[in-house]
């Protein structure tokens, strides 16, 4: 009974979201909601069937939005410098690469960070080998290594990981 | 009223330059892969330039085709092919005829449509019984009722093509691969980056593609625009190594594969004992129409997902 | 108060194009497939987000501004993922074994 | 207003034929594959920016070209590989 409840809630977090995509997609005709039910069904299994439930992928969508302004701010500001960058008349880089020991669970989590450092100033995601993440930097005197830093610690609170302990 | 060269016309002009222009450099350049890269930013202006005409059926179409599914058909058909780039001091006199002819013949056909087009007095069109007759489709989206209902032939060969199609591509299985999942297998990053995004995006796709089915019967979108989708987020599964490739024996891909072909001819059929071949009752055409529709979008996915993944193969 | 909602579109439409033109700079003036990555990734996604957000004001109603919204993170969260795996796929030994790292 | 849209989206087609060079000089393949890239951000954008003068339903179109625009890319990277049926991840450095 108690796996049963679980599982039907792993179901509905996955199914809510699917269902006020499904009325955002129709502008809310309620002729659509019958066909609409059965999307968010569907997706919804096969949701579960390619990514079972788990902790690693219980997200907590509060502190997800909680950390939306911080992250768009972010990404306005790596814009704007990607954008000045590339105006400038001597297109001023100086590129270098990290090798990063991620500390988050790997799937999603890490392709999160990758993304959102894609997004960022300065940082370019560019996939892992073991638990070692490869950034590429435009520009090494700016201070990355402290960005990426933070940015994991803020993934690592919004999804409840304690990093400290992951590691040996 | 409006004036005579407003934003919306430079628009329109700036977008059929780019389109003949990029063209142009898709069947001129020499390197095969720039030429298929150009081919789908070919494929997202011809999208737009369907929406600037209003056909939004087509441009879903061409966005799922042109700028989705004909990229990744083609470059896996380019990552063949080892030799991309031909010597430039090799060009004989048979290689530039062959590129003269088809160009020649190409610009023929062109000016002819253009002198239809321009001289033909466009005095009746069939718009006007297309949308008389609509109710007795039991579908509200025009696009939708010519081709299931008053061009219904052509869509039941057209499906019958694609499904001859995915047989003959069948038929290039080497024999001791026969029974073998299609394409070659798949292998990726346990949890990787292609893996995650692999588990992430077919649901998301498949609620696009349910919105685009059902908007299809009445409004906009369709089975082959919804089958095309579903077909991509398919193939992006399996090339996330998510999920296996199916394998041409299987008993479940081959009948999605038919359901299509094989239901519309099933009420073609039946048709004939009530009035004639092919023809809709009006009293069932909607629940009738709905099905059809469904079991082509099947089908549709299942063939362009495994012709997009080819025969089986072995890596070399 | 209308005359600062168009104003504001405009403005942001401005801005947004210009995100655009700074990611085809980057494509067109930085040195290296990465270095251009950058420029791809960040200026076009502000890019579009900024003509979302211009085109917000304007929408009919509140699902069809939700529906820009939707588009917008839809290909924000492709394009960043997928720039990853360009990334991947255009680096080489000898790119990154030149710095020790951290 | 429409009149704004329709020149920043003729601005938007303008930035797309100035990245074919790119397409064109290359010189590696993912070079290349980001003009795909920008050409289907840019679509987005323009589909977006040409909708208010038609039917919601373009905006449709414009979802289309969001959730699958990016897929060449991941055909491009899996050709990439030693098998052509890999992932760029997975081989060791």
């Amino acid at each position: 009974m108690g796996v049963n409840l679980r599982g039907t809630m792993f179901a509905l977090r996955r199914f809510v979201p699917f269902a006020i995509f499904w009325i955002i997609l129709t502008s809310n005709d309620p002729g659509a909601w019958l066909p609409g039910l059965i999307a968010a069904g569907a997706a919804t299994a096969l949701s579960l069937h390619l990514l079972p439930a788990s902790r690693a992928t219980h997200v907590n969508f509060r502190s997800l939005a909680s950390l939306a302004p911080g992250f768009l701010w972010r990404s306005v500001l790596g814009g704007i410098d990607v954008a000045w960058r590339a105006f400038h008349p001597r297109t001023p880089l100086r590129p270098t690469w990290i090798r990063y020991q991620v500390r988050l669970p790997a799937g999603g989590p890490r392709v999160s960070l990758g993304s959102e450092l894609s997004l960022m100033p300065g940082t370019l995601g560019a996939g892992e080998d073991g638990d070692v993440m490869y950034i590429h930097c435009l520009d090494s005197n700016q201070p990355v290594l402290e960005a990426i830093v933070s940015e994991e610690e803020r993934i690592a609170r919004a999804i409840g990981f304690d990093l400290g302990g992951a590691r040996d | 009223m409006a004036p005579a060269f407003s934003a919306l016309t430079l628009f329109d002009v700036v977008l059929c330059v780019l389109i003949i222009g990029v063209a142009l450099c898709s069947s001129s350049v020499r390197d095969l892969f720039a030429a298929t890269v150009l081919l789908i930013i070919y494929g997202v202006f011809v999208a737009i330039a369907w929406v600037r005409l209003g056909a939004v059926d087509v441009a879903l179409a061409e966005a799922a085709i042109g700028a989705g599914l004909t990229g990744v058909l083609l470059i896996g058909a380019v990552a063949r092919l080892k030799i991309t780039e031909s010597p430039a001091a090799a060009v004989s006199r048979w290689q530039f005829a062959a590129k003269v002819i088809p160009a020649s013949l190409g610009l023929l056909i062109a000016s002819g449509l253009a002198y239809l087009v321009l001289t033909v007095e466009w005095r009746e069109t069939l718009q006007a019984p297309v949308l008389a007759n609509l109710p007795d489709t039991g579908v509200l989206n025009p696009v939708t009722a010519v081709l299931l209902n008053y061009r219904a032939y052509d869509t039941l060969l057209e499906t019958s093509v694609l499904f001859a199609a995915l047989i003959a591509s069948w038929c290039t299985t080497h024999d001791d691969l026969w029974g073998e999942r299609a394409g070659l297998r798949q292998h990726t990053r346990r949890a990787g980056i292609l893996a995650t995004f692999g588990r992430f995006l077919p649901p998301i796709g498949l609620i696009v593609g349910i919105h685009i089915f059902w908007a299809g019967a009445d409004k906009w979108g369709g089975a082959f625009q919804a089958g095309t989708i579903f077909a991509a987020v398919w193939i992006l599964a399996i090339m996330a190594g998510v999920i296996d490739a199916p394998n041409a024996t299987g008993r479940s891909i081959r009948s999605f594969a038919v359901a299509g072909p094989m239901f519309f001819t099933f009420v073609a059929l039946t048709g004939v004992l009530a009035q004639s071949f092919l023809i809709i009752p009006v009293m069932v055409a909607k629940p009738l129409t709905l099905a059809i529709e469904a079991c082509l979008t099947l089908s549709i996915a299942a063939t362009l997902m495994l012709l997009v993944l080819g025969a089986p193969r072995r890596s070399a | 108060m209308s005359v600062i909602v168009t104003a504001t579109t405009i403005l942001l439409l401005l801005i947004g194009v210009a995100f655009f033109l700074a990611g085809s700079m980057g494509l067109l003036r930085f040195p290296d497939v990465h270095a251009r990555l950058h420029a791809l990734t960040k200026a076009d996604n502000l890019g579009l987000g900024f003509i979302t957000l211009a085109l917000l004001p304007q929408a009919a109603d509140v699902w069809i501004a939700s529906k820009l919204v939707m588009i917008w993170l839809l290909t924000m969260l492709a394009a960043a993922t997928v720039s990853q795996l360009i990334a991947r796929s255009a680096l080489h030994e000898e790119d990154v074994k030149q710095e020790p790292g951290p | 207003m429409i009149e704004a849209y329709f020149f920043a989206a003729t601005v938007l087609l303008m930035t797309v034929a100035v990245c074919l060079v790119r397409v064109l000089r290359g010189p590696t393949r993912a070079d290349r594959m980001m003009g795909a890239q920008l050409a289907a951000t840019a679509g987005v954008a323009i589909l977006a920016l040409i909708s208010p003068a038609g039917s919601p339903a373009m905006l449709d179109v414009a979802l289309v070209l969001a959730l699958l625009g990016a897929f060449a890319a991941v055909a491009f990277v899996k050709a990439a590989t030693i098998d052509g049926a890999g992932d760029p991840e997975e081989e060791s450095q």
